[in-house]
């Protein structure tokens, strides 16, 4: 984790934040922000859980949204100021437990479930954490978008600040990574405080299939 | 050369050549006999044989269960059965965590080789159990196959 | 209103092989659909002839996946003759169609 | 098979006591998948499908009564053959950039006499839907092992690739997702299903030419147009709208970058 040095950086976050949509760099003949914004209008329907503002960008998806630009060298600051913001977004447990239940944390990685269209309202939001990473050995059904989580916390240790990290890196995957492809899972409400701290028990504890 | 017809039994259309082939010893008894409803509701292997009058099956190298070890998807899980015991005239197929056991039964008259191939369902991973008939005996093989979870889990 | 099946039999050294795929639901009666059960509905019986003459028999339960997929082989058919394939269900629809042997 | 008992017993001991064999085990698991794919491929449902679209396009319908034979998918009126392959494309008779779907619904409105909204607003299971889904597998099948042949040239045509690729790379949702997250890199999976790079040519065409597709997990025929619907939909999207031009956009950026490889038309996946 790159330390952040707060100061400096708040006074360009806000300078270049305040026109995101003109910082986008150039897509081919037709595809200006005009002509984007009035397809997007056009194409999507609001359905039951998967609003219209899901199409509105928060600067991060909007500064990822372009990976030629995104991952220039001229955009490097830029990056770090973001993931500056989205760590000092993040919130730790209040109670300074930052370890649940394992078992329940291992269904929550398990469920892929949660803020789509066909998911009920009262639909408790999976983790969809095998979708792209390997987890525990019994499960063979895993995806490699993400690294093997196999080992995490044998690797690693249950240390406090392993905790931290390892939190931070849960609650605000952008908080270490600018343009991350793991969903923010506490920063952007699909999981709780509380499935955060089981899904931290079964990379964390020593008990979890996880570390076996 | 396309025909439909909605008539209940099929012995009415060819139920004249049937029983002829059946006088004559080239069909397994019961190849007339109506849908097997109490081995189709069997809830375990042994009463599914039992309503399939298959008794003391034994197990059969000769036997072979052709279909990948993992399934991608447990709404079609390909599996073919393949005997090479001399005079099978019969073939069930079951699986053992399914609600119920048995997907199909293939009779095998006089001319059809022993090696039939269909797509089941399969609820979770569990035992693929065949069983074939040949000459008053009962072989069986079993094999099981993992159902994969599969998609975004959504 | 049933659909055609497709039908695919190919003689090789004398021996048929036989493809078919039939459109079916295959219900398997433990499906919820709006609160309500779906009843059972599937292919229970399979029989092929060839030349007047039974060549394969199948009886099936629901575990059969929806549309399905049969392949069986036999001996004596020849290219030029017709196979003939019939499924009925266990609403006692049935539905037959045919194939020239390749 | 009692060795494979046994094959299977030593599978599970690795899993349980830890790292040495996982690897082996992950090939076996990806042997296995591969067989399981090979053996679907023996036999498509999607060819009742193909049957039922053929019957349907040479079928007189609706208030005109009339048949789908006239019907100009951009290859000539009435021909199939070949014209998946070649689309989407510009039509100047509708001033527009369609992709099959939305042509096949331009016809049917000009020579059934039928209004599609319904069918634009239907659910994809929906007996509304039936109609446009056959045909669609239907005329794919007809360009199956045709070389893909999608190359903008049209402003519009270009102005659509433009606007395709840079929706492809939209992230957006709660979760940060866009098209590329999953579609933008070599080997990688969600659970075990493969996931094309969808950025390249090859990548490409194992996405863009597989679909329509058979899905056995339902036992439905799904569309490109299904496809991507249901992709927004994991991607915690709102729906996209049936032949929109975003998912029209994002057809013509996904069909360019396959061209030069085949069609492997009706598809059949998990």
């Amino acid at each position: 984790m790159k330390k952040p040095i707060l100061a400096a950086v708040a006074a360009t976050a806000f300078l270049a934040f305040a026109a995101p949509a003109t910082a986008q760099t150039a897509w081919g003949p037709g595809a200006d922000d005009a002509a984007f914004q009035a397809m997007l209008r056009a194409s999507f329907r609001e359905r039951p859980g998967a609003p219209l503002t899901r199409l509105e960008q928060d600067p991060v998806q909007a500064f990822c949204s372009d990976p030629a630009a995104s991952q220039s060298r001229a955009a490097a600051a830029t990056a770090e100021r973001l993931e500056r913001e989205n760590f000092a977004a993040v919130k730790f447990p209040a109670d300074g437990q930052f370890l649940g239940d394992w078992r329940r944390g291992e269904a929550i990685a398990q469920s892929g479930r949660g803020l789509t269209w066909t998911d009920g309202a009262n639909q408790a939001n999976g983790g969809n954490c095998y979708n792209c990473h390997q987890i525990s050995e019994a499960e063979i059904s895993f995806g490699t978008i993400g690294p093997s989580l196999l080992g995490y916390g044998k690797l690693r240790g249950n240390t406090p600040e392993v905790q931290r990290t390892t939190w931070a890196k849960i609650w605000n995957s952008k908080s270490s990574n600018a343009c991350s492809n793991m969903p923010r899972a506490g920063h952007m409400g699909i999981l709780t405080e509380a499935q955060i701290k089981d899904i931290m028990a079964l990379l964390l504890d020593p008990q979890s299939p996880v570390n076996k | 050369m396309k025909t439909v017809d909605n008539t209940r039994r099929r012995v009415v259309q060819t139920g004249g050549a049937l029983a002829a082939f059946a006088a004559a010893g080239l069909l397994p008894t019961d190849a007339l006999a109506a849908w097997n409803q109490a081995a189709f509701e069997g809830k375990n292997i042994p009463d599914t044989l039992k309503a399939l009058n298959l008794d003391n099956p034994t197990p059969s190298g000769d036997l072979q269960i052709v279909a990948s070890d993992i399934a991608e998807n447990g709404a079609v899980v390909p599996i073919q059965i393949v005997s090479r015991i001399p005079n099978t005239t019969r073939i069930a197929l079951m699986v053992e965590k399914n609600p119920n056991m048995l997907a199909a039964v293939f009779d095998v008259p006089e001319g059809m080789l022993p090696d039939v191939a269909t797509r089941i369902r399969m609820q979770q991973t569990s035992n693929i159990v065949a069983v074939a008939v040949a000459g008053g005996k009962v072989h069986t093989v079993t094999r099981e196959i993992k159902v994969t979870l599969g998609g975004c889990g959504g | 209103m049933t659909s055609p099946m497709r039908i695919r039999a190919n003689v090789r050294d004398g021996v048929v092989d036989v493809r078919v795929l039939m459109a079916h639901e295959m219900e398997t009666g433990q499906r919820v659909e709006n609160g309500r059960p779906v009843p059972a509905w599937f292919i229970n019986e399979v029989v092929a002839t060839h030349n007047g003459k039974t060549v394969m028999t199948a009886q099936w339960g629901p575990a059969v996946s929806k549309n399905p997929y049969l392949q069986f082989r036999f001996r004596g058919g020849a290219a030029g003759e017709k196979i003939a394939i019939k499924w009925t269900d266990n609403r006692g629809e049935s539905r037959t169609d045919e194939a020239t042997i390749a | 098979m009692k060795r494979r008992w046994y094959g299977a017993a030593a599978a599970v001991l690795a899993l349980a006591f830890g790292g040495g064999l996982t690897a082996q085990t992950q090939e076996e698991t990806q042997r296995g998948i591969e067989a399981y794919r090979q053996a679907l491929q023996q036999g498509n449902p999607a060819e009742l499908f193909e049957a039922q679209g053929e019957e349907l396009w040479k079928k007189p319908m609706g208030p005109r009564n009339g048949t789908l034979e006239q019907c100009d998918l951009g290859v000539g009126p009435g021909k199939v053959a070949g014209a998946y392959a070649r689309l989407p494309r510009y039509f100047a008779d509708t001033d527009k950039v369609q992709d099959l779907e939305s042509r096949l619904l331009t016809c049917m409105e000009r020579y059934w006499g039928i209004d599609v909204q319904p069918v634009i607003d239907a659910a994809y299971t929906a007996p509304a839907k039936r109609e446009i889904i056959a045909l669609t597998t239907y005329v794919s099948g007809e360009s199956k092992d045709v070389v893909v042949d999608v190359r903008p040239t049209h402003p519009k045509e270009r102005a659509a690739f433009e606007l395709g690729k840079r929706m492809f790379f939209f992230q957006g949702g709660s979760h940060d997702f866009s098209c590329a997250t999953c579609h933008s890199e070599d080997g990688k999976r969600i659970r075990l299903q493969d996931l094309p790079n969808i950025t390249e040519r090859k990548g490409s065409a194992l996405g863009w030419g597989s679909w329509p597709a058979y899905r056995v997990s339902a036992g439905q025929m799904w569309t490109m147009q299904w496809r991507i619907q249901d992709c927004f939909r994991q991607m915690r999207f709102p729906e996209p709208i049936y032949t929109s031009e975003a998912t029209i956009a994002l057809s013509v950026y996904m069909a360019a970058t396959a061209s030069g490889e085949t069609m492997r038309t009706p598809g059949i996946k998990r």
